[in-house]
C-alpha cells in the first residue's frame, strides 16, 4: 500500500510518529507537516520529546511506529530513513543541539566528512574556497582552514549550517541553536535563516525562547509530554498562549529585584588574573565585590572569561595575580574544598561535565557537598543509608523528577539534573554563616519555562535569605530582571559595572563588544 | 609407591624386545588415567615421570633430557609421564607433589630452580625417589645429578681456536652463574691450547631462551670481529646469525649441525639416557643411593662432543680426539694448573687441580676472556 | 661497516616488525579502538606465518595467512569492543593473554605430522639488494641491503601517512576516533570505519610477527616477539598516533639492544642488566617529554574518543 | 520491516547476571572444546580431569588455594586502581619490588640489626610493611607521571614492570646470591622467623592476609568516604575536583593501597611458598590479577571468588598435559576465552535484544 497525499506546499510530513526510550514514552504518535519555504518552530519543556523527534527526522533513531513522508514531483511518498546519510540524500540536515563537529580538524575537513562526490584525493583548497563561498552568500563568514577548536560557539554554528547547506539540503531542523548565541548572534541567525527559506527551504527550528518564535518563525507546534498539543499560526497567537500550552498552566512573573539590605560584603576580588589551559590570559586584574542578599550579573559573549571567573572563584583554577577574600578573609590559592568550606557554592555550566558523575545514583550526586560531614560521615565512614534519606529529602523538597535516588543522574532531564544540581548547593550553602556565595553560571541555559521559572525562583529566595549571587548568564533579560548590579566582561577584563535601571539591553550590548564605559 | 614397584618393573621389562618396545610403552600409557591419585598396584608398573622447564622442542636443554626419557620407555620399557613449560616458582612444588601423588616411582626435575620444590616434597613422599639435575641439595630420597659439561666444552674451544683467522671467538652468555662461566673458561682454555692467540669476548643476554636478543648478541660479537661463535643459551639464533655472515659456531646442547648445517663445527651435548637407565635399574634392583651427589664426566658419557663438521680440518679433528681420550682416560682435566686469571693472577698452581667445590662455585674468568664477570680470578685454588 | 652504519642498518632490520605493528594501532586507534592485544596478534601472525611458510615452502603465503590471522583476531576485539562494548583495555589483554597461549600450543601442533614446529629450518626472507642503490655508501648498506618485507614497510608507511592525511577516507577515519556522533551524523557508517580499520590494524600486527619468523629470526621459538606488542603500544603514543614518526620511534628502540650488545661486546663494563633496563626506562622518559612538550602545543594528542564505545541512541 | 536493536535495562537482576555468565562460560568452553576436539583429545575427558585436578580432593583444593593466593591479592590490587580508572597494569612489578624488600628484610636484617628478636611476631610484620612500602613506591612514580604530567599509566607501569623484574634478577644473580649456594641463583633461605605459618601443606597465612585485604577493600569502597571519592573520581574526574577532591592525592593514594596490595601478595609469595628470593616470583601473577578483577566487576568480595575459580583452571590446567598428554597452554587458551567471552557477554545484562518494526514499507 502505497500513501499519496496532495498537499502541494507540503515538504515534510509525520504521521503518527512514536518513539519508546525504556521506561520512557519520548514521542506518543505525533502528527506534523512543514510547508515549503517556513519556518516553523517547535517549542514544548524540557523532555517534551523534541529533539527526539527531530533526530526521528534525521535518521538518528528509527521511530517505533509511524510514517514519514516527503515531498516529490508534487505528491508525497512515504520514506523509510534507515540513516543519517539516507536522510541527507533525501534532502533533510539537521544541526544538533550539542555541535557535532570534530574539533582537531579544519572547517573544509568538518564540512566535507561524509560527502559523496567528494574524489578520494582531497583538494582541500579548492573545496575551501567552494564552502567560503557558500557562506557569504547566507550572510556567513567562514574561514575554512582554521581548525575547529580555534572558533567561537557563534562561528561553530555557522559551521554546522553550512555543513548541512553545502549537501543541498531542503529541510534544515536547528535544535536549540540561539542557546548559545548572543542576541547579535542570534539576529544574524535570523537574517540567514529568512535568506534560506526566501530560496524555498523549509526550516524546523527548535527554541525554548518565545520571543525569537514570535520573531522568526512563520508556525509553531507545542509538544507537551511526547504529543503534539498545537499548531498554530505565529501571527494568530502570543507568547502567553504558547508558555501555556507548553506547560499546561499559567506562568508566574520573574521574581522581583532585592527586596532587603545589603549585607556585608561576601566576596571581593582584587586584580585578579588566571591563564587558560593553553597559557594564555583569560582574566585580566578582575576586581568585584559581592555582598550579601545581591545578585551580581556577569554578562558577556561566552569565551571572555566569565567561565575562568566562576573557576577561580570556586577554588577550581589557581590565580596568577591578585587576592580572593571571602568574608574578609583571604583565600587567594585556596582549595576547591576549601572554598566550599568557606562557603562558596557553585551551581556549574556544565552540567554533567562537571556537575554531576552521570553513571553514579542521583543520591551520591547530592551527597557531593555533604559527605564530608555528619550525619552523613561518621569519622572514615559513610553512612549510606542516610544519603539515601537525604537524598529523598532534596528530590521532594525541590521537586525533581525521577524515579528515584537510586536513578543515575545521566537519565534525568536537564532541567531536573539543575534542579538536582540546585537542590544540593543551596543546601550546602546554607551551612555557611552569615550567607553563602552562589557562583551560578547559566543555571537556565537549555531549560524550558516552567524550570527556568523555578530555578530564578530559587535563586532569589535564596537572596533574601543574605546569601549573596554571582549569577553568569548570557540571557539578557534575566540579569536586567534580576541582579541588582551588572558586570560586563570583555576580553577578560570588566567593561563596567552597571545597574539595571541605569541602563539598556543596548548598552550592554556595547560593553559586551567591547567598549569601556566612559 | 614403595619398594615393591622396583620387583615389578623387572618382571614388566625383562621380557621386552627391542623391537617390541613401542608397544611396550604404549600398554601402560593407557591405564594411566586409572592409576591417577593413588598407590601402584604391588604388582604394578614402574613409573618416572619428568618435570621440564622449556618446551621439549627446545632443541637444548630440555630436548636432551627427553632424548633420556625416551631411552627410559625404549629400552626399559618402562612407564614415563612428563610436563614441559613448569616455570621454576611456586608451580613447580605442585606438580612434583601431584606427580608424586600419582604413585611415580621417580621423578626427574630438570632444572635448577626445582631445587627446594624437590627438597620439600621428598620429605612428604619418603617412598618415592626424587632426582634434580644440576642444584647441590640432597636427602635421603632426593639425588643430585649433573655432568662435566666443562670437559666437552674444552674440546669444543680447541675446535674454535683451530678455526678462527681473526684469533676472535665470541661467546653468547645467558646468565653470569658458575656453570656458564665454567662453560666459558673450559671453551677458552680450549682454544688457547691450540692458539695462544685467540681471545674470547663475552656479550651477556639475560635470557636462556630469547631468540631475537641472542640473535643480535651474537650479530655484535661477529661485528666486534669475532668469526666463531659459541653460546650457552637454548636456542639455534647465535648459530644462524653465524652462519648468516659466513662465520663458523659452536652449538651447544644437542648437534645444532643437523638444523643450521656445516658452519656448526661441534657442539657440547648432553647425554642423559645411560645416567637414567642405571637409576631406573638400580631403583628396579633396590640398589640405588637415594641421596646420591653425583657429578658425571666424558667417562660416564652424559657430556660429549657431537661429531665434528666436515669442515674441521684433519689435523684439529686428531688432536680433539686424542684430548677426549684423555679425557676419558682420566688423563687430562681442564682445569688443573697453571690456569691464569683475566687479571693475570695465578688462579691454580702447576700441579694443582680445582676441586669439585671450587668447580661449582666458578665466578671470574681466565686468561684470554674479555667480558664482565661477577668476580676477579682468585688465587692459590686447587689441590 | 663501522660501528654506526652497523646499529643503523641492525636498527631498520629489528625495528620493521615495530614499524608494522605500530602503524597498525595507530590506524585502529586513529579510528578509536584501543587494541592492547597486539602482542597476542603479533605472536600468532609469527607462529601462523612460520608454520605456513615450512607447509607450502613459500614464504609469502606465510605472510598473507600472518595477515589474516592478525585479522581475524582484531575482528574479535572488534566484535567484543564495537558490538559488544566490551571494556577495549580488558579485551585487548584477554586477545593477547589468549593469542599468547594458542600460538604456543599452535607451535607445538602445526609442524610436520603434528608435531612441534621448534627448530625446523623453513623458507626466509632473505637480503635482497637493490641494485645501484645497496652500493650507495653508508645508505645503501642501511637501507638498500634488506629483504622484501623491509622494502613492503618502506612504501607501506608512506602509503599510510598520504591515506591519512591527504584522502577523503582517511578523512574519516581521524574524524570517527575524534568524534563518533559528529561522523555518524554526517552519514559516514561509524562501525563500519571501527570495525574495518580493528581489522586492517590486526593484519598490519600479523604482518609484523611474519617479519620476525620469516626474516628478522626466522623460526618458531616461544616467546619469539619478546614483549614487542607492547612497546608498539608505547611507540604509537611516542609517534602521538602520525605514521612518520613512528618509523623514527621504531628505529630507536629496535636500535636500543643492538647498542646495548655491541656495548659490551666493545668491552664496556656497565653492568647487563641495567643495560637492558634501558629500552623500558627510555620508553618512559620519551613518553613524560612527549606528554609534557605536547600538552603544551595542544591537545591532538590521542584521539579524543578513543577507547569509547559508541552507541546511536546512547548519551554520552 | 523487523530489526533488532540493543536496548538498556534500567535494573540487572542478579538472576540475569547469573544466566548471562553461565552462557559466557558456556561460549567459552565451547571455544576450548572445539580447540581440544581439533587436538583429537575428548573435551568432556579433559574437563573432567581438569575439574578433578583442581578440586577432586583435599590435596588439590589445598593446591588450589595457594594458587589463588596470589590472584585475590593481586585481583583487589587491580580492582582498586581500575576503580578510579587508573589502568594499573604494573602489578606484577609491583608484586616483585615487594618482593625484593620482603626478601632484603628477611636476609639482611638479621646481620645489620642483630637487636631486633629472631620471632616471626616482629619479622613478618616488619617484611610485610616493607613490601608494601616497596610496591608502593614502585606503583607511585606511574602515579606521579599521571597526576602531575598527565602521561599515560598504561605504558608506564608496564615498562615499570620490565625495570623490576630486572632488577630482581640482577639481585638474586648478582649481589643477593646465597654464598653458600655454589653460585647458583637464589639468595640464600630466610631463617624460619621469616615463614608464614603454614595450615595445612603449602597453604599458609597468605590466604588469611588475602581474605582478610578482601573484607578491608570491600569496607573501603562501600563504607568510607574515601570509597566514595575514588568512585567519584573513577566517573568523572571533573566532577570530582568540583566536589572539592583532590584527584591528585587520590591518585596517589589509590596507587599506595593499589600498589601496595601488590606488593604485599610478593610478601606473601617469598615468605609463605619459596622463602627464599629466587626465580619464580614472577610468574604473571600480576597479569592475571587484571583478568580476576574485572571477571568479579571490580568487586573486591568477588574478587575472592573467581579468584579460586581461576586458580582451579590454572591447577586443573596441569592435568591436560599429565593425563592427556596434549600441550599445557590450552589453560591459557581457555583464560582468554573465557575473558573475552564474558566481557563480550556482559552486554547482555547491561542490554536486552528488542525487536522494532517500522511501518513504512518502501523507501
Ligand atoms: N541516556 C539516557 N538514558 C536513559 N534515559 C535518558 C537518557 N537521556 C535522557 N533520558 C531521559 O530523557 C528524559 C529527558 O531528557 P532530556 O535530556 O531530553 O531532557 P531535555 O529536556 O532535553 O533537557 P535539556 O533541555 O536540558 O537538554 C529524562 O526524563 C530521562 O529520563
Ligand atoms: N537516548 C535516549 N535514551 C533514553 N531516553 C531518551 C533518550 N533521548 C531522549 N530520551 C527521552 O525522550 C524524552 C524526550 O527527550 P528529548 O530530548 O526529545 O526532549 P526535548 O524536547 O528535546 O527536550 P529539551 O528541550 O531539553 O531539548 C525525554 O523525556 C527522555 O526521557
Ligand atoms: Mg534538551
Ligand atoms: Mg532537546
Amino acid at each position: 500500500m502505497t500513501d499519496v497525499t496532495t498537499i502541494p506546499d507540503v515538504a515534510v510530513q509525520l504521521a503518527g510518529v512514536t518513539k519508546r526510550f525504556p521506561g520512557v514514552l519520548a514521542n506518543d504518535s505525533v502528527d506534523l507537516d512543514v510547508r515549503r519555504g517556513e519556518i516553523h518552530a517547535l517549542l514544548g519543556e524540557n523532555g517534551a520529546g523534541k529533539s527526539t523527534l527531530m533526530s526521528v527526522l534525521c535518521g538518528l533513531y528509527r521511530p517505533d511506529e509511524g510514517t514519514i513522508s516527503l515531498a516529490s514531483d508534487g505528491r508525497l511518498k512515504p520514506v523509510d530513513i534507515r540513516s543519517p546519510r539516507h536522510a541527507i540524500e533525501l534532502g533533510i540536515g539537521m544541526v544538533h543541539q550539542h555541535f557535532k563537529l570534530v574539533r582537531s580538524l579544519s572547517v573544509t575537513e568538518n564540512v566535507i566528512i561524509g560527502m559523496d562526490g567528494v574524489p578520494l584525493r582531497l583538494d582541500v583548497d579548492k573545496l575551501g574556497a567552494e564552502i567560503a563561498e557558500i557562506g557569504l552568500r547566507y550572510h556567513m563568514p567562514v574561514e575554512p582552514g582554521a581548525t575547529i577548536w580555534q572558533l567561537s560557539v557563534g562561528e561553530q554554528q555557522r559551521v554546522e549550517i553550512l555543513k548541512v547547506l553545502y549537501r543541498g539540503a531542503d529541510v534544515l531542523i536547528l535544535d536549540e541553536p540561539t542557546a548559545v548565541l548572543t542576541p547579535k548572534e542570534s539576529q544574524d541567525l535570523g537574517r540567514t535563516l529568512r535568506t534560506m527559506v526566501a530560496e524555498g527551504k523549509s526550516i524546523i527550528f527548535i527554541s525554548h525562547k518565545l520571543d525569537e518564535v514570535m520573531s522568526f518563525a512563520d508556525r509553531v507546534t507545542v509538544l507537551r509530554q511526547g504529543r503534539n498539543v498545537a499548531t498554530l499560526d505565529v501571527s494568530a497567537t502570543s507568547k502567553g498562549e504558547l508558555a501555556k500550552l507548553m506547560v499546561g498552566r499559567e506562568l508566574s512573573a520573574p521574581p522581583a529585584r532585592r527586596a532587603g539590605e545589603l549585607g556585608t560584603t561576601l566576596l571581593e576580588l582584587k586584580g585578579v588574573s588566571t591563564l587558560n589551559d593553553r597559557g594564555l590570559p583569560a582574566l585580566r586584574e578582575i576586581s568585584l565585590t559581592l555582598g550579601g542578599g545581591e545578585i551580581l550579573g556577569i554578562a558577556g559573549v561566552a569565551g571572555n572569561g566569565q567561565r575562568f571567573l566562576a573557576e577561580v572563584v570556586t577554588g577550581l583554577r589557581p590565580t596568577t595575580g591578585g587576592a580572593i577574600e571571602v568574608r574578609g578573609k583571604d583565600r587567594t590559592g585556596a582549595s576547591p574544598r576549601e572554598m566550599i568550606s568557606a562557603g562558596v557554592v557553585h551551581v556549574p555550566s556544565d552540567r554533567l561535565g562537571m556537575g554531576l558523575a552521570g553513571n553514579l545514583s542521583l543520591a551520591d550526586n547530592l551527597a557531593m557537598r555533604s559527605y564530608r560531614r555528619p550525619p552523613l560521615a561518621k569519622g572514615i565512614f559513610l553512612d549510606r543509608r542516610k544519603m539515601v534519606v537525604e537524598a529523598n529529602g532534596l528530590i521532594e523538597r525541590f521537586n525533581v523528577m525521577t524515579p528515584g535516588p537510586a536513578t543515575p543522574a545521566r537519565s534525568l532531564s536537564g532541567g531536573n539534573q539543575q534542579k538536582a544540581i540546585l537542590a544540593r548547593e543551596i543546601t550546602a550553602g546554607h551551612e555557611a554563616a552569615g550567607g553563602a556565595v552562589i557562583v551560578a553560571a547559566y543555571p537556565t541555559r537549555g531549560l524550558d519555562v516552567g524550570a527556568i521559572e523555578s530555578v530564578r525562583a530559587r535563586l532569589a529566595e535564596e537572596r533574601d535569605r543574605g546569601s549573596g549571587v554571582l549569577l553568569i548568564s548570557e540571557d539578557l533579560d534575566e540579569l536586567m530582571a534580576m541582579a541588582d548590579r551588572i558586570a560586563v566582561f570583555h576580553g577578560g577584563e570588566v567593561m563596567g559595572i552597571v545597574a539595571p535601571s541605569e541602563t539598556s539591553i543596548e548598552e550592554l550590548g556595547l560593553l559586551m563588544a567591547g567598549e569601556r564605559r566612559t | 609407591g614403595g619398594t615393591t614397584s622396583g620387583e615389578g618393573g623387572d618382571t614388566d621389562t625383562t621380557g621386552a624386545e627391542p623391537a617390541a618396545t613401542t608397544e611396550a610403552t604404549e600398554a601402560p600409557t593407557e591405564s594411566t588415567p586409572e592409576t591417577t591419585g593413588g598407590e601402584t598396584d604391588a604388582g604394578g608398573d614402574f613409573k618416572a615421570a619428568f618435570v621440564y622447564v622449556a618446551p621439549i622442542g627446545d632443541l637444548g636443554w630440555t630436548w636432551a633430557h627427553d632424548q633420556g626419557r625416551i631411552a627410559l620407555e625404549e629400552e626399559l620399557g618402562i612407564e614415563t609421564a612428563f610436563i614441559e613449560n613448569v616455570p621454576e616458582g611456586p608451580d613447580a612444588e605442585r606438580v612434583i607433589r601431584d606427580f608424586a601423588q600419582k604413585g611415580y616411582n621417580v621423578v626427574f626435575t630438570t632444572s635448577f630452580g626445582y631445587m627446594d620444590p624437590t627438597i620439600n616434597v621428598a620429605s612428604e613422599f619418603p617412598d618415592t625417589q626424587f632426582v634434580h639435575i644440576s642444584g647441590f641439595k640432597t636427602a635421603a630420597n632426593a639425588s643430585n645429578v649433573f655432568g662435566a659439561m666443562e670437559e666437552a666444552r674444552y674440546l669444543s674451544g680447541m675446535v674454535a681456536g683451530a678455526a678462527t683467522e681473526s684469533n676472535v671467538l665470541g661467546f653468547v652468555a645467558a646468565f653470569p652463574i658458575p656453570e656458564v662461566i665454567r662453560g666459558i673458561n673450559a671453551f677458552t682454555l680450549g682454544a688457547r691450547s691450540v692458539n695462544p692467540d685467540a681471545t674470547v669476548k663475552v656479550v651477556w643476554t639475560n635470557t636462556w631462551f630469547g631468540p631475537p636478543q641472542e640473535k643480535e648478541a651474537a650479530e655484535a660479537l661477529l661485528a666486534a670481529g669475532a668469526d666463531v661463535i659459541a653460546q650457552h643459551q637454548d636456542t639455534t639464533e647465535p648459530q644462524k646469525a653465524a652462519a648468516d655472515a659466513g662465520k663458523f659456531s659452536i652449538g651447544y646442547d644437542s648437534d645444532m649441525r643437523s638444523f643450521v648445517g656445516d658452519s656448526v663445527l661441534t657442539s657440547p651435548v648432553w647425554d642423559w639416557a645411560p645416567k637414567y637407565i642405571s637409576i631406573v635399574e638400580e631403583l628396579q634392583a633396590g640398589t640405588y643411593q637415594g641421596d646420591e651427589s653425583w657429578y658425571g664426566s666424558m667417562a660416564d658419557g652424559v657430556v660429549d662432543i657431537a661429531e665434528l663438521s666436515p669442515l674441521v680440518d684433519a689435523e684439529t679433528k686428531e688432536l680433539v680426539e686424542m684430548k677426549r681420550q684423555e679425557i676419558i682416560d682420566g688423563s687430562f682435566q681442564p682445569f688443573c694448573g697453571p690456569v691464569l686469571g683475566a687479571n693475570g693472577a695465578e688462579i691454580v698452581a702447576e700441579g694443582k687441580c680445582l676441586t669439585l667445590g671450587e668447580l661449582l662455585s666458578m665466578d671470574y674468568f681466565v686468561e684470554g676472556v674479555e667480558g664482565e664477570a661477577p668476580n676477579e680470578a682468585p688465587t692459590g685454588l686447587g689441590s | 661497516m663501522d660501528l654506526v652504519t652497523s646499529i643503523l642498518s641492525i636498527a631498520v632490520f629489528a625495528g620493521t616488525s615495530l614499524v608494522f605493528a605500530t602503524v597498525g594501532e595507530i590506524i585502529a586507534e586513529r579510528a578509536g579502538i584501543l587494541n592492547l592485544g597486539l602482542e597476542g596478534m603479533m605472536i600468532m601472525g609469527a607462529v601462523t606465518a612460520f608454520a605456513t611458510a615450512y607447509a607450502t615452502d613459500n614464504a609469502y603465503l606465510g605472510v598473507l595467512v600472518a595477515m589474516i590471522v592478525g585479522g581475524l583476531m582484531a575482528l574479535i576485539h572488534a566484535i567484543a569492543t564495537i558490538s559488544l562494548r566490551a571494556d577495549q583495555v580488558v579485551a585487548g589483554l584477554a586477545l593477547t593473554i589468549g593469542g599468547t597461549g594458542l600460538a604456543s600450543f599452535l607451535g607445538q601442533e602445526l609442524g610436520p605430522g603434528g608435531g612441534p614446529l621448534v627448530g625446523l629450518i623453513g623458507p626466509k626472507f632473505v637480503e635482497v639488494p637493490i641494485p645501484g642503490m645497496s652500493s650507495i655508501p653508508v645508505i645503501g648498506e642501511i637501507l638498500f641491503n634488506k629483504d622484501q618485507l623491509v622494502y613492503a614497510m618502506y612504501l607501506i608507511v608512506p602509503l599510510v601517512w598520504w591515506f591519512l592525511y591527504k584522502t577523503r577516507p582517511g578523512l574519516h577515519l581521524r574524524a570517527v576516533g575524534e568524534n563518533p556522533q559528529a561522523t555518524d551524523a554526517l552519514g559516514v557508517n561509524v562501525f563500519r570505519l571501527r570495525y574495518l580499520y580493528t581489522v586492517i590494524g590486526g593484519m598490519f600486527a600479523g604482518l609484523g610477527g611474519a617479519h620476525l619468523s620469516l626474516a628478522y629470526t626466522p623460526g618458531w621459538t616461544e616467546n619469539l616477539t619478546g614483549g614487542r606488542g607492547w612497546i608498539a603500544i608505547a611507540l604509537v603514543i611516542f609517534a602521538t598516533w602520525n605514521p612518520a614518526r613512528a618509523v623514527v620511534g621504531a628505529l630507536l628502540f629496535g636500535g636500543v639492544n643492538a647498542i646495548q650488545f655491541r656495548l659490551q661486546a666493545e668491552g664496556t663494563t656497565i653492568s647487563a642488566n641495567l643495560l637492558n633496563m634501558t629500552p623500558y626506562l627510555l620508553t618512559v622518559i620519551v613518553l613524560v617529554a612527549v606528554t609534557y612538550f605536547e600538552a603544551f602545543r595542544k591537545k591532538v594528542g590521542a584521539p579524543a574518543a578513543l577507547g569509547i564505545p559508541y552507541n546511536r541512541e546512547e548519551r554520552v | 520491516m523487523i530489526g533488532f536493536t540493543l536496548e538498556k535495562r534500567l535494573e540487572t537482576s542478579t538472576k540475569t547476571n547469573l544466566l548471562v555468565l553461565a552462557g559466557s562460560l558456556l561460549v567459552a568452553l565451547s571455544a576450548g572444546a572445539l580447540l581440544l576436539l581439533a587436538v583429537g583429545a575428548s573435551p568432556l575427558e579433559a574437563y573432567g580431569a581438569m575439574l578433578k585436578g583442581a578440586f577432586g580432593g583435599r590435596l588439590e583444593i589445598v593446591e588450589t588455594l595457594v594458587r589463588a593466593t596470589p590472584l585475590i591479592l593481586t585481583g583487589l590490587s587491580v580492582a582498586v586502581a581500575f576503580r578510579m580508572l587508573f589502568w594499573n597494569i604494573g602489578a606484577e612489578g609491583q608484586l616483585v619490588a615487594g618482593g625484593i624488600a620482603a626478601s632484603a628484610v628477611a636476609l639482611f636484617l638479621p646481620g645489620a640489626a642483630p637487636w631486633v628478636p629472631q620471632n616471626a611476631w616482629v619479622y613478618l610484620p616488619l617484611m610485610g610493611t616493607a613490601a608494601i612500602a616497596a610496591g608502593a613506591v614502585w606503583g607511585l612514580v606511574p602515579a606521579l607521571l599521571k597526576s602531575s604530567l598527565g602521561v599515560n599509566e598504561i605504558i608506564t607501569t608496564l615498562m615499570f614492570n620490565y625495570v623490576a623484574i630486572l632488577l630482581y634478577q640482577h639481585l638474586f644473580n648478582g649481589p643477593w646470591k646465597d654464598p653458600e649456594g655454589f653460585g647458583f641463583p637464589g639468595s640464600a633461605e630466610f631463617g624460619e622467623f621469616a615463614f608464614l605459618p603454614r595450615f595445612t601443606g603449602r597453604l599458609h597465612l597468605g590466604l588469611v592476609i588475602g581474605l582478610v585485604a578482601a573484607v578491608l577493600v570491600w569496607i573501603v569502597f562501600t563504607k568510607t568516604k574515601w570509597g566514595y571519592e575514588i568512585a567519584l573520581i573513577g566517573e568523572n574526574e571533573t566532577a570530582a575536583r568540583y566536589a572539592g577532591v583532590s584527584v591528585f592525592r587520590n591518585i596517589v593514594l589509590v596507587m599506595i593501597l593499589s600498589a601496595g596490595l601488590a606488593g604485599l601478595t610478593g610478601f606473601s609469595e617469598v615468605a609463605g611458598v619459596s622463602h627464599r628470593l629466587q626465580q619464580g616470583l614472577a610468574v604473571n601473577n600480576g597479569f592475571t590479577g587484571i583478568i580476576v578483577a574485572w571477571l568479579a566487576k571490580l568487586h573486591p568480595l568477588r574478587v575472592v571468588v573467581v579468584a579460586v575459580l581461576l586458580a582451579g583452571l590454572l591447577v586443573g590446567g596441569d592435568q591436560i598435559q599429565i593425563t592427556l598428554g596434549l600441550p599445557a597452554a590450552i589453560g591459557q587458551v581457555l583464560q582468554g576465552a573465557i575473558l573475552l567471552s564474558v566481557l563480550g557477554g556482559d552486554i547482555f545484562s547491561r542490554y536486552r535484544l528488542r525487536m522494532i518494526r517500522t511501518t513504512a514499507k518502501e523507501a
